[in-house]
């Protein structure tokens, strides 16, 4: 019958709920949960902190963050391209163009948005 | 072509005129187009009505288009005057044309005036559109869009809470009626694969079998939905509720024509219902049953309309019990008479209240008949044709209807319209002494402006006097051939033939000497008691306590369903599911249990409790339930 | 070579942390952060099987799938941000003003 | 050999080009426009741009041009689905003019995020590649997440987005899942071809099959909100700025069916089984929407969940799943579209300075001006239409449906979805109830507005989808035979 087809995936879910809880659980149980003010405190990359806990970063840091993470990650289109380069030939290469174009249209539309703005 | 779609345009064109423009144009825009519309369908009926007559057997058929084509089933637009529709597409422009003319005047100080007279075209537009349907989908057009009119015409004074209840319960009744309609059509679509009348009486001998299961399927589902609209035990509680609306309202639509849709679907469909014996034998019980009782309901009841109402749930259990029997032409004989004089009846108790400053209460009337003679005189002649006096209309259908039974061997049945007769005749009698005889029980402050109403008001109500005299001509018994009987030759092959059991001649006269004096000795009883001083009356109410309460409360059928229906689905209310459609429902229930639906506030409400990790979490869960379910249960 | 089924089990293992993760975790960062555990799951599924049946389709897929996941991540951090700067807190459980 | 994309391939994506065009256009003309000016041009190119893409769909009807190895397809099913979209589009932007000026709301990049979610709609509903479709409905989501957000200030919309956002993320996790064991059973991303391996193989034979259409389902069902992955809808409807919800709840959804019924319904043999779940899980969707409905005391809520109930109803043809089934979910769509945007669109307009969100709100509404006798009425109709009154667009598509359904023997289904709606009459009637038939709680609001021209353009826009639901209920039968035909075309 469809049940002793389908068990190995239910041996894999099980497998996955079983590990999953497994590591989520041995997170919360058996790591050490010294709660003390060191703790607490953030991490600054090992520097002692300054200022309050809650402080606020400028708004600046997460816009550039932001706008370089999408960015940064458009560019994996440009792989498959780079790899096929000579097979593509012109047509890839006008392809390619107006996706750099449309690029250069959306850092325009930032650039003037001011989100590139430091001050 | 005949243009038929014409008859309803003309309302429409009124009420969309009177919608959008009445407001800016003034009162004397709306009561010329109001009634005017109304006129020109009236005019328009009457000559498709002869055109058709002179086609003798052929009804007029138009398509005006393809409303849709899905499949195999297409439905059109499609409407047909034949010998039915034709009498009623007369009764509601004629009379709908009467009633507009009077709410001129009735109506004249009211801030809305141009929305009444919208609501009021719609309303005939639909209702228009009820009978003139030849399919299912053109009849339930009009059907839900009539339930829609009344309810916001009865809900018309919503400022007053009785008013505004009485609506709901008006469409939460109704909402019960259509479930059983929309069950019907689809069953009648599933067995015939159409929708269309003529098809339906057609294929009907040959797919069901007599007596079978579907056909007694189908047919009580029809009767469920004709007892929701033509106000039936058990679904008639909303129709004396329904007075909340204005007068003229309730004799157009809770007298003369809506309230009878549910025996117009009945008689379209004689030939499905005939191979139902057994519900046509439910249908003429149920009939009988809520004549008689709605009857005596009626007795004791001192608010005039009331009493007019009870009256109508009564006559409308005559025209079922007429259905049941097999005597459908003589049950749209009655529809038809009734219309007439049950119309008159209204308006002059809306002449009454009017003049009356809105006083509806029969004991604060009297002696009012030299005041407002006119009113009085044509109050009489309803009177008299409804007590079933001849030669006045009611006599001649009702007789028709007690002798049908009798004849189709009903005995006990017939039993019951003879008594509902006697009490008919008791308290419409009761009611023109009540009111105009007697001493004046009238507020001394009103009284001083008590005045005979506007021409506008009084002339419909000329009109209607005449034809509750003569009206009941079309219909002679055969015993009397003096005129041959028109009703029978009108409606000739029409209905479904029902096997009907020839009583003698001697028999026929028998009961008809009985019916005259049925109606004629009540009148003498009643004379005595309400026409003087009432104290005799006053007596008689000490003496028979119990029967006097049962009565005058209706039979306690209001408590009945609330302890029955309403309060046990309040104790329900822990059931969470009552609980949800309740307190969505009706906001009397939220607000008597208040604090339980927030007890019951429940399992759904509590699953949407705003907290976006048990939204993912149930979508896991049904992620996981779903995968379970298709691959991992056993079979 | 690693077996094909192997791969395949990490993924479901992964995907599987990842769901967990976003019904137990209660900062909305590491909610997000499982979500993109469960799309790299995914992609890790696509590679096994683009490797096994030797097609193309499934590598092209993932490219897909890691600019949408960034697309995501951008809006949603944003979207995180304007929340942070009204509400002053990223607790999941503390976001429930629409319900019922 | 490598075979390249031609010029020629372009032509079933011309409207999409077009709108892409315009929708870069509106971003370019942001930034050199003052805010003001801004303002109108932004709208009325994005009408502009929509009624130029609508036209060139009516030109492409009937030839069915296909592109990029038939995985892009211009067949007359999905260019009525896209003209759908399109036009809810316009509507949405007629009366977004209005709401924005009206609440002061930051309306940058508004416009181009709708037609952005409008192109990705187009997508998901024109190609015959799951890739594509993906993409299609990632361009929808993310442009719809960050339009329920849109209202920085506003608590309420920062959670619906959030919600939405976490929520969609969660079932883009499924859907993807979903696909990529389809593709390692069937080695393809292609519908024709998963189709034609599954006709061979069956669907259930192979577990990696039937996990992965499961999957599927289920990532779609969160889209179109179907019980139990619809917990999203109310929280997120209501928290959107109401024109958003407006779009949302007609073309977002629209959109889903159209990619449900091209996905599920051309050809994969499913076994009793599944016909039983999907039975189920339609029952559930109307009678969980439908009953929390009438619970709720915000009107913007009750939409929302009567917008579930109309799923289920819309699941009602896809379980009978026969060409009449389609052609009644593409009515329904259209006839949804106009009602729904319509009602939510009513909502958004504010009166007297207030918004309008509860019964309270709305009790007396009739009484208290012209412009509110407009409205009143306008949003009477499409009450009506909702609840699915004789010669409304809402009764022809509930008719078309039950029919189908009936016609393909579920009649249980049937009788369960007619009960539904008869429970729907409820709150629907409770609206009109309440602006026709009560006295304004707080008389005390007054004074009289001006009518701007952004108002009465947003009316206008009401007044004629107004029109097109009475035009759709009377006269119905020219689009069920446009529908009926491009169920006859539907193709991978």
């Amino acid at each position: 019958m469809l049940a002793t087809e389908y068990f190995p995936i239910l041996i894999l879910i099980v497998l996955g709920l079983v590990f999953a809880t497994v590591f989520t659980l041995a997170g919360i149980l058996l790591g050490p949960k010294s709660r003390g003010k060191d703790k607490e405190m953030p991490f600054e990359s090992g520097f002692a902190s300054k200022g309050l806990v809650g402080q606020r970063y400028d708004v600046k840091f997460y816009m550039t963050a932001l706008i370089f993470l999408i960015f940064d990650v458009e560019i994996v289109f440009l792989y498959p391209w780079a790899v096929k380069f000579r097979e593509l030939g012109w047509f890839g290469f006008i392809e390619v163009c107006f996706f750099i174009l449309l690029l250069l249209v959306s850092l325009t539309y930032v650039w003037k948005k001011g989100a590139l703005e430091w001050e | 072509m005949h243009q038929i779609w014409l008859i309803p345009a003309f309302p429409l064109i009124g009420c969309i005129l009177n919608g959008l423009f009445g407001k800016f144009f003034g009162k004397r825009f709306v009561s010329f187009v109001g009634p005017l519309a109304v006129g020109f369908a009236f005019l328009h009926s009457l000559v498709l009505f002869f055109t058709m007559l002179n086609t003798k057997g052929h009804a007029l058929h138009e398509t005006l288009y393809t409303w849709m084509e899905t499949g195999s089933l297409h439905l059109s637009m499609g409407f047909q005057v034949d010998q039915l529709s034709g009498l009623f597409l007369l009764i509601i422009t004629g009379v709908g044309f009467l009633i507009h003319v009077y709410s001129i005047g009735y109506m004249h100080e009211e801030e809305g005036y141009y929305r009444y007279f919208s609501y009021l075209n719609l309303f005939v537009f639909f209702m228009l559109l009820l009978v003139l349907g030849d399919n299912f989908m053109v009849l339930f057009v009009g059907w839900e869009g009539v339930g829609l009119c009344s309810y916001l015409l009865i809900g018309y004074y919503f400022e007053k809470k009785s008013a505004a209840d009485a609506c709901k319960k008006a469409f939460i009744v109704n909402r019960i009626g259509d479930f059983g309609f929309l069950s019907a059509a689809m069953l009648i679509f599933i067995t015939f694969g159409t929708l269309s009348f003529d098809r339906v009486n057609e294929a009907a001998p040959d797919l069901l079998v007599p007596g079978g299961i579907l056909a007694t399927l189908i047919t009580l589902f029809l009767f469920l939905g004709a007892t929701g609209k033509s106000a039936q035990i058990p679904l008639y509680v909303w129709l004396p509720d329904a007075m909340e609306g204005p007068t003229p309202v309730s004799a157009l639509i809770h007298a003369a024509t809506m309230v009878t849709s549910g025996l117009y679907m009945l008689a379209r469909l004689s030939h499905l219902f005939v191979l139902a014996p057994a519900t046509m034998n439910l249908i003429a019980i149920i009939g009988a049953l809520t004549a008689l009782m709605a009857a005596t309901i009626a007795i004791t009841q001192t608010d005039i309309k009331r009493v007019l109402a009870y009256s109508t749930v009564s006559q409308l259990g005559y025209m079922f019990l007429a259905m049941g029997v097999g005597a459908f032409g003589v049950g749209i004989f009655h529809v038809m008479t009734h219309a007439f004089f049950k119309a008159l009846l209204f308006l002059c108790s809306g002449a009454v209240i009017h003049s009356l400053h809105h006083e509806q209460d029969m004991q604060k009337m009297g002696g009012l008949k030299n005041k407002l003679p006119v009113t009085y005189l044509t109050m009489l002649i309803g009177t008299i044709a409804i007590a079933g006096i001849p030669p006045f209309a009611g006599f001649f259908s009702k007789d028709e209807i007690l002798w049908k039974t009798w004849s189709a061997s009903h005995p006990i049945l017939w039993l019951m319209g003879f008594l509902t007769a006697i009490l008919t005749s008791f308290y419409m009698f009761r009611l023109i002494f009540l009111t105009f005889h007697g001493e004046s029980r009238v507020d001394p402050h009103t009284a001083k402006h008590i005045h005979e109403s506007p021409v506008s008001m009084l002339a419909p109500l000329a009109v209607l006097a005449v034809l509750s005299i003569f009206g009941g001509f079309f219909g002679v018994p055969h015993v009397l051939h003096f005129l041959p009987n028109g009703i029978e030759l009108y409606f000739e092959g029409f209905y479904a033939e029902v096997p009907v059991g020839h009583g003698s001649v001697i028999a026929e006269i028998v009961l008809m000497v009985m019916s005259v004096a049925a109606a004629l000795i009540p009148v003498w009883i009643a004379w005595k008691l309400y026409a003087g001083n009432l104290d005799q009356v006053n007596k008689w109410k000490a003496q028979f306590k119990i029967p006097y309460a049962l009565s005058w409360n209706k039979y306690y059928i209001d408590e009945i369903y609330d302890a029955a229906i309403i309060q046990p689905m309040k104790k329900c209310s822990t059931i969470v599911l009552w609980k949800w459609i309740d307190v969505g429902i009706i906001d009397r229930i939220v607000h008597l249990s208040g604090d339980l639906a927030r007890v019951s506030g429940g399992m759904l409400r509590g699953l949407q409790n705003g907290i976006l990790q048990q939204y993912a979490l149930i979508f896991a869960m049904g992620t996981v339930g779903i995968l379970w379910y298709l691959f991992f249960l056993p079979y | 070579m690693i077996p094909t089924q192997h791969v395949l089990i990490l993924s479901a293992v992964l995907f599987t942390t990842g769901v967990l993760g976003v019904m137990l975790r209660r900062n909305v960062i590491v909610i997000f952060m499982s979500i993109e555990l469960m799309l790299n799951a995914v992609n890790l599924s696509f590679v096994a099987f683009a490797r096994a049946l030797d097609s193309m389709t499934g590598i092209i897929f993932i490219f897909f799938i890691i600019v949408v996941a960034a697309a995501e991540a951008v809006v949603g951090l944003s979207i995180i941000l304007s929340i942070y700067r009204n509400q002053k807190t990223l607790n999941v459980d503390e976001f429930n003003w629409l319900k019922w | 050999m490598i075979t390249f994309a031609t010029v020629s391939d372009l032509m079933p994506i011309i409207p999409e080009l077009i709108l892409t065009f315009v929708a870069i256009l509106v971003l370019i003309v942001d930034l050199v426009g003052t805010q003001t000016k801004y303002r109108i041009t932004a709208a009325v190119l994005s009408i502009f741009g929509l009624c130029i893409a609508i036209v060139a769909e009516i030109q492409l009807f009937g030839e069915n041009y296909t592109g990029f190895f038939n995985t892009v397809v211009a067949d007359e099913y999905s260019i009525l689905f896209e003209i759908i979209y399109m036009i809810t589009g316009i509507i949405t932007i007629m009366i977004s003019w209005h709401y924005i000026a009206e609440n002061k709301m930051n309306f940058r990049e508004y416009y181009a995020l709708i037609l952005f979610a409008i192109i990705g709609m187009m997508f998901m509903t024109s190609s015959t590649d799951l890739l594509l479709i993906f993409i299609g409905l990632e361009i929808m989501s993310i442009s719809s997440y960050i339009l329920v957000g849109m209202m920085r200030q506003s608590v309420k919309s920062n959670e619906a987005a959030l919600k939405y956002l976490m929520l969609g993320a969660f079932s883009t996790g499924f859907l993807l899942y979903g696909i990529s064991l389809l593709y390692g059973a069937t080695a393809s991303t292609k519908l024709p071809e998963i189709v034609s391996h599954l006709q061979e193989h069956g669907v259930f034979n192979n577990p990696l099959t039937g996990f992965g259409l499961a999957l599927l389902v289920i990532g779609v069902g969160f889209k179109v909100a179907i019980v139990p992955f619809h917990m999203w809808t109310p929280d997120v409807y209501s928290g959107a700025p109401t024109p958003v919800t407006a779009f949302m709840s007609a073309a977002a959804k629209a959109a889903g069916f159209a990619m449900l019924i091209r996905i599920f319904l051309t050809g994969i043999p499913y076994a009793e089984r599944w016909d039983n779940l999907m039975w189920l899980i339609t029952v559930l969707t109307m009678t969980v929407g439908n009953v929390m409905a009438l619970k709720q005391i915000s009107i913007k809520r009750m939409l929302a969940y009567s917008s579930i109930a109309h799923a289920g109803y819309v699941m009602v043809a896809v379980v009978a799943g026969s060409e009449a089934a389609i052609s009644g979910i593409i009515f329904y769509s259209l006839a949804y579209a106009l009602m729904g945007v319509g009602a939510f669109g009513v909502l958004s307009i504010q009166s007297k300075g207030r918004t309008l969100e509860t019964y309270d709100d709305f009790t007396g509404y009739a009484s208290q001006g012209p412009k509110e006798q407009v409205m009143a009425f306008l949003m009477s109709i499409f009450m009506l239409s909702l609840l699915g009154l004789p010669l409304t667009a809402g009764f022809v598509g509930k008719f078309q449906i039950f029919y189908a359904a009936l016609d393909a023997g579920w009649v249980w289904l049937t009788v369960i979805a007619a009960m539904n709606s008869v429970i729907s009459l409820f709150y629907y009637l409770r609206v009109i109830v309440c602006m026709y038939m009560k006295d304004p709680l707080d008389s005390a609001v007054d004074g009289n507005e001006q009518p701007t021209f952004s108002s009465v353009f947003a009316i206008s826009g009401l007044l004629g989808t107004a029109i097109a639901v009475l035009y759709l209920g009377v006269f119905p039968n020219r689009f069920v035979e446009l529908a009926q035909l491009s169920v006859k075309t539907i193709s991978f």
